[in-house]
């Protein structure tokens, strides 16, 4: 069974059409790479998505439930997460206190218990402070779990962000170029990092990029979007050949 | 016995005549929240000030009403420049909320300041006018309803042909838009965002002399209210925005007039409340906000 | 970033200090000879916030008043020291006030404030601490009497009280005016223009006329009063009762003048300050009355009304007058009673007669603390003001 | 983690100490009442500003209408107190409770709104409030409402340690981080699985419940409450105590409450220029501190615990 499937989606603002009848079916366990030249509607795939906007027509299934017009938080609970391509971290707040918010709906005391300072409240900031700080260790942070999220370096801001996002314990992790501005050492460091989440949380993975050797590295599938609608998609190896690929986006590079 | 035509007919005319004040100063709001997201809540008490540079001009100077407004427009944009430059500008880097408390200092500053000076008691106005009086029917107005509303339509016209052609309104406007990317193209942001504060204030004092001449009285405290109120009117056409300021003035005057015509004056500023609320819950940037969305 | 530290940390001593000096017990005077050689009056006034005018005016008569006093060589050997306050025209701020006068100046009486619910916040800290207070304005009938009709022992006032007045202007309408049909024009903050408008209405009402409507307006906020107005107009009544202040009232009468409303109209001794003749204009006045305390020529009036000119540049209103009438009240008693000691001030207070002010002569009542007094009707003519009538007190 | 550590000793016994040293004096009457008096408000400014900061500085929504709930809280406990001869404690809950009820009226259709128009959807609360209160005669309207005093040092010293405490806690769980996150990035926040909309009400209604249960123990010190002692104005005294103090920092709020009220009473001797002086005083210290005195910083006793453990 697909673990998400994409029917007929489109999204127009004040009349222009920003993503037209797309169609997608990611099944459990995949990773696919959603490429594009620039201003061709992927992270606005990823919005609608993820709830942020409404779509216009069409369906998404996840996990073989409908959830157009989700709000964010919702589709969160589902198990959906993301990363942005513009950081969003809480820039004001340490590292460690970034993952736990994310970790935040899996907690279990409630705000009276926080409050009054039951034996819950230390319960609960216990296992979150082992969980957060595990996650910060598998991206290398833990070292770093008490600096101000904003003072981090610019990779470590980007790796911190898949954290928090896996914080939210996700069955689709949805990546927003997540190599972007690194060099090609992190970039490699980063691809395996992928790789590897993948296999120990049992993710399915989406992610967005315009470095071709990440995407042709560790995708299996590729989807390409150009003015909104897929104009491809196959194997890396299918879309290197693909002329269409070639003159909206690859050709545009080889020049 | 008047008509319920003419009963609503004089209350537009009062409503238009009042509205068009609170729209002067909110005109003055709009600009500077548009350049630099201030709200200034000391502008109603530059309006305060203007009165009394006006009030001054025509009692002890003897000035007639043309030459007193000119030298309180003047006077009070320079007192704009020199509050912006003292107490805003070291802010203009800091949070909004900082620049918003020094706006409330600033307007317990020249409230009580002012009363120091010049004292608590009201002062009045000469009579610079003729007290004509026109009816028609039942419905009557007087030379200073034409005085305030020529007055007004003038003063707004000359700002939209400073805000569209002339250089300084050109830089207001990119400066409004991206003030590092304006910066770059070699505009004086400085004073750019001076003129602003020098334009705005100067209408405000234009609004205060009008107030003092029509309807006669000033105060040090008089600024609180019609300051609010023009704040509030900002906020209804959609703050930042020249055109909104002069739509929700306006609307502000009627909706006071109307509430008070069907005979709940008590809940007047109640309802200018609850339309403002009601408004900005359908339309959250106001009545001629754009709906601006954040790129995620 | 160190030098943001260390400003922070001189913050926060400068800051305990702030507390340690401000809160430290105040030390027993060094000087408690001279302390003994002056007599300390307070004045809790609106200084400040939307009455100020009001407040600042009442202060200077009452400043008059003593200064007067201390020329002719003080009370009972002393000089008089006056001690003021600013209630920010709010009654909390009052309560503030008066403590600290009572508590901290350790003053032996109090004037003010100007409004009746500034004056009501001070009661409990007089009754605790036995200070007497006289308000000049303060008309609320519950500020000397409270509702279930126990007297506040310490409260007085130099004034008349809301339906005193209310009553006189309703009769004066339906005997002299020979209305049968009143509008109504309030301020919905003033308890002082409810209470007059409360007692107006029933009486009015109850000799067989009619009060068709009651409009209300925000003083110190409005200026327009074109809206209420007008509806006024519509319904067409042949007198209107403004038991607002002159500021208001002003602008009330010229804009209903300029509207072609002709109707008599009649307001009570809040429209007595010279102001009223500038806003308004001459015309615009003729056919209004207000009650007031005594006839406009009255020599005593005109005497003070020169001292007060020439000691401040400005003129007297009502507020001044009071003001200037409860300093004095107190002075009086203070040496009647032949002491400083409060008990026998209060003591002095409620059986004061025939007090001779600039508002007239009184008598304070003891049952009710309340000044039984006179009051006139004033008539404007071609700006001039004329006396129409003397109502006594039942 | 633990609730009874060394620091936490350390706060009990310092409140402890300042409770009783001001309980003593004022017994004794060396400490004079005006002070007690300040001193007293000074609590319930500290009430009023660091539930404000719940509000603002933590959760990021700018709302100016606090003094709209004070004046709710203690009108509420002033009716239950007055005209239904109720005790002072329940009174206090009732208003605390009307007033988190009206926060959630209010809240939930404008908290939708952002930044500046959120502020003047507030503000415009605030007065919608004044307005009814003036016009309901029942309550005393223009004159104002009589309520004995009934609170004293102890309940407003304890209540304010208490709501401190709570505030505290709340946002020193999962629960406040959510809310702090709302304010550091919405988006970002929704997407990790916030309900954005839930905490921003949670956190007014909180603040609001705050501002109910301070506005009660104001009615019941003052002798009497009126509607325009409830005026925009006050919201934004309690505002620029929060700014003052410093936006995300309670203790921060608790200076800044402290130090424009024990101004405002040192400045009573100098009637004329009180308000003067603060209004300069307020522009030169946003000037030369736009952050506020202690930032987004808590003072934290630290330093005292880990010398001894170095």
């Amino acid at each position: 069974m697909a673990l998400l499937k994409v029917e007929n989606l489109s999204k127009s603002f004040s009349g222009l059409k920003a993503v037209s009848n797309l169609e997608m079916e990611i099944k459990e366990g995949e990773l696919i790479g959603l490429i594009g030249p620039n201003g061709a509607g992927k992270t606005t795939v990823f919005n609608l998505l993820t709830g942020v906007y409404v779509p216009t027509e069409g369906t998404i299934t996840f996990q073989g439930k409908k959830m157009n017009g989700l709000p964010p938080y919702k589709v969160s609970y589902l198990g959906m997460a993301r990363t942005f391509q513009n950081i969003r971290l809480f820039g004001d707040l340490t590292v460690i206190d970034n993952v736990k918010i994310a970790y935040h709906q899996h907690v279990s005391y409630n705000t009276l218990t926080g409050i009054l300072r039951l034996p819950g409240f230390f319960k609960g900031e216990a296992e979150m402070e082992q969980k957060a700080y595990e996650f910060l260790k598998i991206f290398g942070l833990h070292e770093k779990a008490n600096e101000l999220a904003k003072n981090l370096p610019y990779g470590q801001q980007r790796r911190l962000e898949i954290a928090r996002a896996l914080a939210t314990k996700p069955s689709l992790l949805l990546l927003d170029e997540p190599a972007a501005g690194m060099n090609p050492q992190e970039t490699q460091n980063l691809m395996e990092l992928i790789r590897w989440i993948r296999k120990e949380f049992n993710l399915t993975i989406l992610l967005i990029e315009h470095d071709m050797s990440l995407v042709m590295g560790v995708c299996e599938r590729i989807y390409v979007l150009d003015y909104g609608m897929v104009i491809a998609h196959g194997t890396p190896d299918e879309i290197k050949t693909n002329p269409k690929v070639i003159e909206a986006y690859l050709g545009e590079e080889a020049i | 016995m008047g008509s319920a035509g003419d009963l609503i007919l004089q209350q537009l005319i009062n409503g238009i005549s009042l509205g068009s004040i609170y729209a002067l100063i909110a005109l003055g709001y709009t600009m500077v929240y548009g350049i630099i997201q201030l709200i200034n809540f000391a502008h109603g008490d530059v309006m305060m000030v203007g009165a009394y540079i006006g009030w001054f001009c025509t009692t002890v100077l003897k000035f007639s009403f043309l030459p007193a407004l000119i030298v309180a427009m003047f006077l009070s944009a320079v007192l704009g420049v020199i509050i912006e430059r003292i107490a805003y500008k070291p802010l203009r880097n800091a949070t909004r909320l900082a620049a918003l408390i020094t706006a409330i200092g600033m307007s317990f500053f020249l409230e009580y300041g002012g009363m120091l000076i010049v004292t608590p008691q009201t002062r009045t106005f000469p009579s610079v006018f003729p007290q004509t009086v026109y009816t028609f029917g039942n419905v009557a107005f007087k030379y200073g309803d034409i005085v305030i509303v020529i007055t007004t339509v003038i003063l707004m016209l000359l700002l939209q042909f400073i805000v569209k052609y002339t250089k300084t309104g050109k830089a207001m406007r990119a400066v409004s838009y991206d003030k590092d990317a304006a910066n770059l193209m070699g505009i004086n942001v400085n004073n750019t965002i001076s003129a602003t504060f020098a334009l705005g204030s100067a209408l405000a004092a234009a609004a205060g002399v009008l107030i003092g001449v029509y309807f006669n009285t000033i105060d040090p405290l008089m600024g609180i209210m019609p300051g609010l109120k023009a704040f509030i009117a900002a906020v209804l056409g959609g703050i930042g925005i020249i055109p909104g300021a002069m739509l929700g003035g306006l609307a502000m005057g009627l909706i006071e007039s109307i509430v008070s015509g069907i005979g709940y004056s008590t809940w007047r500023d109640a309802a200018a409340f609850i339309i403002l609320i009601v408004v900005l819950l359908i339309k959250p940037n106001g009545l001629l906000g754009k709906n601006i969305r954040e790129k995620v | 970033m160190k030098a943001k530290k260390i400003f922070t940390y001189a913050f926060v001593a400068l800051m305990c200090l702030a507390l340690v000096v401000g809160c430290s017990p105040k030390a027993p005077a060094p000087d408690a000879t001279k302390a003994a050689d002056v007599i300390k009056i307070g004045g809790n006034f609106e200084l400040t916030g939307g009455v100020a005018e009001f407040g600042k005016k009442g202060e200077m008569g009452a400043k008059l008043a003593i200064k007067e006093a201390n020329a002719k060589g003080g009370i009972l050997g002393k000089k008089i020291e006056y001690v003021g306050a600013d209630n920010k025209s709010e009654a909390s701020e009052s309560t503030l006030a008066t403590t600290k006068l009572v508590t901290q100046d350790k003053v032996v009486g109090i004037i003010g404030p100007m409004t009746s619910t500034n004056t009501l916040a001070a009661v409990q800290v007089l009754n605790d601490n036995k200070v007497p207070l006289i308000t000049p304005t303060g008309t609320n009938a519950t500020v000397t009497v409270k509702a279930d009709g126990t007297l506040n022992k310490w409260m007085f006032r130099a004034c008349f009280i809301d339906p005193f007045q209310g009553e006189v202007a309703a009769n004066f309408a339906i005997d002299q005016l020979k209305s049968t049909k009143a509008s109504i024009i309030i301020d919905q903050k003033s308890d002082y223009a409810k209470g007059l408008a409360a007692s107006f209405k029933e009486t009015f009402e109850k000799a067989g006329k009619q009060v068709i409507s009651t409009e209300q307006y925000v003083a110190g906020q409005d200026k327009d009063f074109r809206s209420i107005l007008t509806n006024i107009k519509a319904k067409n009544p042949d007198v209107i009762f403004v038991p607002g202040y002159y500021g208001e009232v002003g602008l009330i009468v010229k804009q209903a003048r300029d509207l072609g409303m002709k109707m008599a109209m009649l307001g009570g001794d809040g429209w007595g300050d010279d102001k009223l003749l500038d806003i308004a204009g001459k015309d615009s006045l003729n056919n209004t009355f207000y009650v007031d305390h005594v006839a406009s020529d009255d020599p005593a009036l005109a005497a003070f009304a020169a001292s007060f000119k020439a000691e401040y540049n400005q003129d007297i209103n009502s507020f001044a007058v009071l003001g200037y009438d409860a300093a004095k009240m107190m002075i009086a008693a203070i040496e009647k009673a032949g002491s400083t000691d409060t008990a026998k001030i209060q003591a002095a207070l409620e059986t004061m007669s025939g007090f001779k002010g600039v508002s007239g002569e009184s008598t304070i009542d003891p049952k009710t603390h309340n000044p039984k007094k006179s009051a006139s009707i004033i008539k404007f003519v071609d700006g001039k003001k004329v006396f129409a009538a003397r109502v006594n007190p039942k | 983690m633990k609730l009874f550590n060394l620091k936490n000793a350390l706060i009990l016994a310092a409140l402890i100490a300042v409770y009783a040293i001001v309980q003593m004096t004022a017994v004794a009457g060396t400490l004079s009442p005006f002070y007690l008096m300040t001193l007293v408000l000074v609590c319930v400014y500290i009430i009023l500003s660091v539930s404000l900061n719940l509000i603002t500085g933590y959760t990021g929504q700018l709302a100016i209408g606090h003094a709209g709930f004070m004046s709710i809280g203690a009108y509420a406990s002033a009716f239950i107190v007055v005209k239904m001869q109720g005790s002072l404690i329940s009174g206090l809950l009732f208003g605390a409770l009307i007033a988190a009820i009206a926060g959630i009226i209010i809240g939930v259709p404008t908290l939708r709104l952002r930044g500046d128009y959120l502020a003047i959807a507030t503000l415009g609360m605030g007065e919608i409030v004044r307005i009814i209160l003036l016009n309901t005669d029942y309550l005393g309207g223009a004159t104002g409402f009589s309520v004995p005093k009934s609170v004293d040092w102890t309940w407003a010293f304890w209540i304010m340690v208490v709501s401190v405490v709570i505030i505290r806690n709340f946002i020193n769980s999962s629960h406040g981080r959510a809310c702090i996150s709302v304010r550091e990035n919405e988006i970002a926040a929704e997407a990790m699985g916030i309900n954005t909309t839930k905490y921003k009400v949670m956190a007014f209604t909180i603040g609001a419940m705050f501002a109910g249960l301070a506005g009660g123990l104001y009615a019941n010190y003052m002798y009497i409450i009126q509607p325009m002692s409830f005026s925009f104005l006050k919201s934004f005294d309690i505002l620029a105590m929060v700014v003052l103090g410093g936006l995300g920092s309670i203790t921060g709020s608790i200076i800044g409450a402290g130090l424009m009220t024990i101004l405002s009473a040192y400045l009573a001797n100098f009637p004329e220029m009180r308000m003067v002086i603060i209004a300069v005083l307020l522009i030169l210290l946003m000037i030369f501190r736009p952050n506020g005195i202690m930032g987004n910083k808590e003072f934290k006793l630290n330093f005292l615990i880990s010398k001894k453990e170095r």
